[in-house]
């Protein structure tokens, strides 16, 4: 199932503002590769170019070639829509849909594109769904209850159940975190742990405690300063990075000198 | 007369009297024109409706000029007018109606009342000079001398006097200015044309708005539909040497002894009112119902024959006058025009 | 990093900041409150004609308001007779709305939806712009609009109920696009995103997440906008005419609405009642019947309100 | 960007396009902006229409104006004939705007920070439902409630007041003035501009309220500092909603005013002003012929007001865009 | 100026919501004192009790004592404008005001209380209050310009500007450079540490090494789960919590083991 990714010399703009610069870099399959990096380096901007959620922003562009297993994401015969299928994402909001219940947040997926799937099946689906975001036990009873009513480290993993419901081949996340608690925070890392038997997980954080438990490669992005683009610094295992980075700004930023 | 209970759209219980022999027609037919007509025509409507169930009458109060207007252009079948058609308006309409020509007669004939809101005052007389100049705004209050005069009696307080005129283009007002013009030509000096003459005085929509504002101010007058005037004192004109107050009757009577004006169609009964016949009330409101001589459809003909029939014969013009305080036709009209409506036809 | 000496409150520091925290700066206080003030006393100067006009029209119309008032029509009933009633004006009044809000609603909306989710460059700031424009098109002309469309159409003697609602048409369409548009915007745009990640395709989105999820929200506007047009007179008059009976059919023959009933009826003034009000004549009937279809008015718009106000509970968003 | 030369694998298939997909895109989309177009198409109909059926009156010479239409004066251009029409429209509007604007902004102000939390939802309902009263409502309690309660105030501020130019000349006796349809139509927008204004101070963010907040503001200046600026380029389309409803309202108008048509400030007295779209429904029943494109002719006046105000409006939020809230 | 603050056995409710339990603590004047801890322990709950703008939620409220040298705030005859404008507070996101110019945006609550305040005054305190801010070099030339017209950094600078120019005691500061850049982040550490010398500074901060340059006591919250209440588990100097705190929980925290 996971897929490979290979980004080459790709160039992100908003318009006319360059916010990301010149990014090549390589994502094994079932690995969970971390970005790390201060706020307004393009994180998330060069996140979101991995499956071509930019577009949805009026004048992102890019330049350059985002591959995955050899496919340009960016050809003309490629549909976005089949992008975003094949390329799951997890937002640092938890965002279930409000008017649905946690079954139908989990089937969202399949039911918005208008699918005929039968009741077997579709139980079937938000249950192994569910299980597989480590929630089946905490909703199994009330299944038809809004999804809004859940605390936020289970809405979170209500997202991602519903995102891998669609099976995807990779999963991008966005500071799952940030907005939960301790405990969530550690129910959702060990999550991303059994997720990567399976998907290729591309997670982006701000804190380096996490992409040094979580992830197996971390990349690190820098900013010269307000308005300038941001730059892929280097990228490493990720035991290489927090021990012996070869930059120095690396150094500085995990060891906390700055950010 | 009772008017029957109302129900659905075939509730109208078959009660028709004397019309029962007309009693099978029906069909839907459209009217429109002045309003001044509206109260009459709901007692037609009814009386035909329930003398007929399977008819309906619809008439649109959209005024005088626009039922002229729909007339000439075919989107009424018949239609109330408070002035005879031009020589304008009568070509569009003979062109509209064929060979069988227009009908055009006096069916509704009302008394305008001068009405007043003077506390302690229910009647005054005022000779037709007086009226003209109270109107005009030249007398100004109401212990005018020009008053007293004609009011020993009355006890006349020193309220200002505030004209209420109508704002909109009305029938009414081009018949009582029509009025002024003919008894006080001295005074009134604009020509009749609808539309009041005098600026800066108060003035409301329709009739029911300047009997509203009389009834709001002190020292109100106005001119309006006779029905209409409720509670309101009302003045009694001078004709000649004698103080006429308004009357059905007495209205009916100025119609009845006016000659027609001659050189039109057969069917085309337009009257020349004479408004210095002693006895008679002169201030009235003569608004024609306008109907063709032909129609393109059989059923629409036979409607308008029975429907236009009914506004001319007794009956009718007696219901009309329950209902709207009219003058009721005078029998020379009616057999005047009757033979045209007898030979109202498809063709 | 310094160690800090503890520091102990002296008695005239505590009194130096006593003094601070307490000090009441009376300039600012008496404005707050005469602000306050101010503020409730438009409130309630605000409030008093409108109190005032719905207390006029209850106590007006209420003594009208029976049965048969409201399930029979003026068919037959002239002069100052106190039978008969609304439901011919009634039904026209849902039928010629009705079909009012089924062409704008439909344009309505999905004009809104192309200003909020597509809209961009100069067509978009033109529909937005002749849109502000069209609010202030007057009921009048637009009646008198409808009038000449259809007398290209179907002739002169065209007068039905479908001419009103083509004209309140022209009146609604840029109410229901204004708040419409105002609704989906407040869709967070999480959501659209969430969609989008699970890869459905914009149009689904836009009709399965940002529709359903603003459904309470366009109920209102929608509801706002027949509020706006239920209680328009001077184009259903021109458009539409008038009758005393009971007609079901907006395709042909005229029809009957319950403002342009409460205006004719207005229009009336007294009926002559020869042996003074009896049971079977009552002078004043007619206003009488206006107030009484006011109230009616009123009292369905209400009714609308209070519907929509359900729909907005079944189908908000689930918060808890 | 090329397309790949690399050979297909599951990955290269799951994203190839699914062409029923795009093709609805498509179709959804052209429907939307059909819908933006259509109204448009309807905007310009009327438009046509007006411009078409005002021709012939606007190409008229005075005399056959003259003759034509009863109430138009002798040698006298259209546009003389127009001008207190708009005079009187203009005048209507501005007082309704001014009685209502303020008073909306308190009452919307109430309703969004003052009134008590349970209540104030229930009050912006009750606003938003007296919206909805019909204008012939309007009209008839303008005519029998208001009209006949006012002339004892039209007095007093006639007597003491009478020095400004609105309030002189002789009061009416009726209150059937301009300035009772100045209140009339100020209620009628009342609601309207209090909805709007309401909306947008509730939208205030935060952030500002707590700015203001913390730097020691009452509650006044919290709104003064925080909630006014930021709701005014709203509060002001608020207002031109409010206006253009004003510019065109007929019955109340029709049923209160005592019209005269002149170029007069006298808004206690009666027969000086009349409005544009009472003015049609006044006279449009009994005219026919180049009286009706007369009228028609002033309502294209009407409509190119309406168009200058929204453009002004637009102009004033659009000056002001740079120290705007919405950033 | 600066002034000292205790909390006595303080109860934070959000309604029927015990968010903060039982927290008792004395802030010492002309120092920087920070609070650490994982999200939703109530950090910023807490902060906002100290200058009672917890008021402004509705159904917010308090039980226990804070008091300013000794005077409760919570008394019945202060004022809580008075003791706003006494304990200036800067927030997460800057909020200049949108409709006002740099120069209005810094005398914006100068102008609250004294509207007539000379020119040259105003423009002595802007002056200096931007110099405080450390802003005054970048902005001296656009005066007259929109506040938020400023890159983000100045921006938070500008509303720090702000807090000062109203002269207060004591300045809350709730996550103050969390939206910021590493650059603007840095200048705004250099300014707490010129600001601790004439005020009393409380700062809430999720970046443990930044709680660790700036402050010189720390104050660790923690909380057991979603729903239960947030506690102060320790407070003491800063190198004392990071190298030998008291408590477990501590140490796992600021080891990055969890949060
Ligand atoms: N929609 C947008 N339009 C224009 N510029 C944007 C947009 N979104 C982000 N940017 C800019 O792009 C740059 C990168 O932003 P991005 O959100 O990707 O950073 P990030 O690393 O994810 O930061 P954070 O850690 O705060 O999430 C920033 O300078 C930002 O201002
Ligand atoms: N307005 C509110 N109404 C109800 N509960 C609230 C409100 N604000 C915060 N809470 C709750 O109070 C608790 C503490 O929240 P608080 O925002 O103080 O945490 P925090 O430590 O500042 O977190 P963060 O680091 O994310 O800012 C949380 O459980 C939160 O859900
Ligand atoms: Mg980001
Ligand atoms: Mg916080
Ligand atoms: O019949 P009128 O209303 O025009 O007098």
């Amino acid at each position: 199932m996971a897929q490979r990714i290979d980004v080459k010399d790709l160039n992100i703009y908003y318009g006319d503002f360059l916010a990301v610069q010149d990014v090549s870099m390589t994502v094994e399959p079932k690995s969970v590769t971390a970005f790390i990096g201060p706020s307004g380096c393009g994180k998330s901007t060069f996140l979101r170019t991995l499956n071509r959620m930019h577009e949805v922003i009026p004048g992102a562009r890019v330049e350059g070639k985002v591959e995955l297993e050899g496919v340009d994401l960016y050809g003309a015969d490629v549909d976005p829509v089949a992008v975003r299928r094949t390329v799951g994402m997890v937002f640092q909001r938890p965002n279930p849909f409000p008017t649905m219940s946690i079954r139908d947040n989990v089937l969202a997926g399949v039911k918005l594109n208008n699918r005929r799937i039968s009741k077997a099946d579709a139980e079937d689906l938000v249950e192994s769904s569910l299980r597989g975001a480590n929630l089946w036990n905490e909703v199994k009873d009330r299944l038809e209850k809004p999804g809004s009513g859940l605390s936020g480290g289970q809405q979170q993993r209500l997202c991602i159940a519903r995102a891998i419901a669609v099976k995807p081949q990779v999963l991008l996340m966005d500071e799952p975190c940030s907005a939960l608690d301790p405990i969530s925070t550690i129910a959702i890392e060990d999550l991303i742990g059994d997720l990567k038997q399976e998907y290729t997980i591309v997670i982006v954080t701000h804190n380096m405690q996490q992409a040094a438990r979580v992830s197996d490669r971390t990349a690190f992005f820098n900013i010269a300063g307000t308005g300038k683009p941001g730059k892929l610094i280097e990228m490493d295992d990720t035991a290489t990075i927090f021990s012996s980075p070869a930059e120095k700004s690396t150094e500085d930023y995990v060891s906390g000198r700055f950010g | 007369s009772d008017p029957e209970p109302a129900g659905g759209e075939t509730a109208g219980s078959d009660t028709g009297e004397s019309m029962a022999a007309e009693g099978g027609l029906s069909g839907e037919l459209s009217g429109g024109g002045a309003s001044s007509q509206e109260a009459a025509m709901n007692a037609w409507r009814a009386g035909f409706q329930q003398a007929n169930p399977d008819a309906t009458i619809n008439y649109d109060p959209v005024g005088s000029g626009g039922g002229r207007t729909g007339f000439g252009d075919g989107s009424y079948a018949f239609a109330g007018s408070d002035a005879a058609l031009d020589e304008e308006e009568m070509a569009a309409a003979e062109a509209q109606c064929g060979e069988g020509g227009v009908i055009q007669f006096p069916g509704y004939v009302s008394p305008i009342a001068i009405a007043f809101n003077l506390d302690g005052v229910d009647s005054l007389n005022m000779s037709p000079e007086t009226i003209a100049n109270v109107f005009l705004g030249e007398i100004t209050t109401w212990n005018d001398e020009a008053i007293a005069a004609d009011n020993p009696d009355a006890e006349l307080p020193d309220t200002a006097i505030t004209v209420v005129h109508r704002s909109d283009e009305s029938g009414t007002t081009e018949n009582f200015e029509e009025y002024l013009y003919t008894v006080a030509p001295d005074t009134w000096t604009e020509e009749p044309s609808g539309v009041w003459p005098v600026d800066g005085q108060e003035s409301a929509q329709g009739t029911s708005g300047v009997i509203g504002a009389a009834q709001a101010g002190q020292g109100t007058i106005t001119y309006a539909d006779a029905s209409q005037v409720a509670d309101l004192g009302t003045v009694a004109v001078g004709v000649g040497s004698d103080f006429v107050s308004y009357s059905a009757e007495a209205a009916a009577e100025v119609v009845a002894q006016s000659p027609r004006v001659e050189g039109t169609g057969e069917y085309v009964y337009t009257i020349e009112l004479q408004r210095d016949i002693e006895g008679t009330y002169p201030v009235v409101l003569v608004s024609y119902t306008l109907a063709c001589g032909t129609y393109a459809d059989e059923a629409q003909a036979e409607l308008v024959k029975g429907f236009v029939s009914y506004i001319a014969s007794e009956e009718g013009q007696e219901a009309a006058a329950a209902a709207a305080g009219s003058a009721p036709l005078s029998d020379t009209i009616r057999q005047a025009v009757q033979p045209g409506i007898d030979a109202i036809a498809a063709g | 990093m310094t160690a800090t000496t503890p520091h102990v409150p002296t008695a005239e520091s505590t009194a130096l900041v006593r003094a601070r925290l307490s000090v009441v700066d009376t300039g600012r206080k008496r404005k707050d409150v005469t602000m306050t003030v101010l503020i409730w006393g438009a409130f309630l100067v605000a409030m008093a004609p409108l109190v005032s006009l719905l207390w006029t029209v209850t106590t007006n119309g209420l003594g009208r308001i029976s049965m048969d008032f409201l399930t029979l029509s003026m068919r037959n009933v002239f002069g100052g007779d106190p039978n008969g009633g609304i439901y011919h004006a009634i039904v026209g009044t849902l039928i010629i709305t009705g079909l009012a809000a089924l062409i704008s609603v439909p344009i309505g909306i999905l004009t809104a939806i192309y200003l909020v989710e597509y809209g961009r460059g100069w067509l978009a700031r033109s529909v937005t712009f002749f849109v502000d424009v069209m609010t202030g098109i007057p009921s009048i002309v637009a009646g008198l609009f409808a009038v000449a469309l259809f007398t290209l159409i179907v002739g002169p003697e065209a007068r039905f109920g479908f001419i009103g609602a083509v004209a309140l048409s022209v009146l609604m369409i840029p109410v229901v696009v204004r708040s419409c548009e105002e609704m989906l915007k407040l869709v967070p745009n999480e959501l659209r995103e969430a969609a989008y990640a699970l890869g459905v395709p914009k149009w689904l989105t836009v009709v399965k997440v940002v529709l359903r999820t603003s459904v309470a929200g366009l109920t209102t506007g929608v509801l706002l906008a027949v509020a706006r047009v239920i209680g328009e007179t001077a184009p259903l008059l021109v458009a539409v005419g008038v009758t005393d009976s009971i007609n079901m059919n907006p395709f042909e023959g005229r029809m009957m609405t319950l403002p342009v009933f409460a205006y004719r009826q207005y229009s009336q003034g007294q009926a002559p009642c020869p042996g003074g009000e009896s049971a079977t004549c009552v002078p004043d009937i007619a206003i009488q019947n206006a107030w009484g279809a006011a109230l009616t008015l009123i009292v369905i718009v209400l009714a609308l309100n209070l519907v929509g106000r359900l729909v907005n509970r079944w189908f908000a968003p689930k918060l808890r | 960007m090329s397309i790949t030369d690399s050979p297909p694998t599951v990955g290269s298939r799951a994203v190839r396009r699914r062409s029923s997909d795009r093709g609805f895109n498509r179709v959804f989309r052209w429907i939307a902006v059909g819908s933006g177009v259509l109204i448009l198409a309807v905007l310009a109909a009327v438009a046509l229409f007006l411009l078409w059926q005002a021709w012939p009156a606007i190409t008229a010479s005075p005399d056959e104006l003259s003759a034509a239409v009863p109430r138009y004066p002798e040698d006298t251009s259209l546009i003389a004939y127009v001008g207190p029409l708009v005079f009187g429209t203009l005048l209507a509007a501005v007082l309704a705007l001014g009685v209502a604007t303020p008073l909306a902004m308190g009452v919307a102000l109430f309703i969004s920070h003052y009134a008590p939390r349970r209540i104030a939802q229930f009050l912006g309902y009750l606003v938003d439902l007296l919206a909805a009263v019909p204008s012939v409502i309007y009209g008839l309690w303008g005519f029998f409630v208001l009209a006949p309660a006012v002339v004892p105030v039209w007095e007093w501020l006639n007597q003491y007041l009478g020095w400004f130019p609105l309030f002189a000349g002789t009061p009416s006796p009726t209150g059937r003035v301009l300035a009772t349809v100045g209140i009339v139509l100020a209620v009628m927008i009342l609601p309207i501009i209090t909805a709007v204004s309401r909306e947008v101070f509730l939208q205030t963010p935060k952030l500002h309220e707590e700015a203001a907040l913390a730097l020691g503001a009452t509650r006044w200046e919290l709104v003064r500092t925080a909630v006014l600026p930021f709701g005014r380029s709203g509060v002001i389309s608020a207002a031109m909603l409010g206006l253009g409803r004003a510019l065109g309202e007929t019955m109340a108008v029709l049923m209160i005013l005592s019209p005269g048509y002149l170029y007069s400030f006298h808004i206690l007295e009666s027969a000086q002003q009349q409005t544009i779209a009472a003015y049609i429904a006044l006279d449009f029943p009994e005219s026919s012929g180049l009286a009706v494109n007369t009228l028609i002719a002033t309502g294209l006046v009407l409509f190119v007001i309406t168009l200058a105000v929204n453009m002004g409006a637009r102009a004033i939020v659009a000056r002001r865009k740079d120290f705007s809230g919405a950033n």
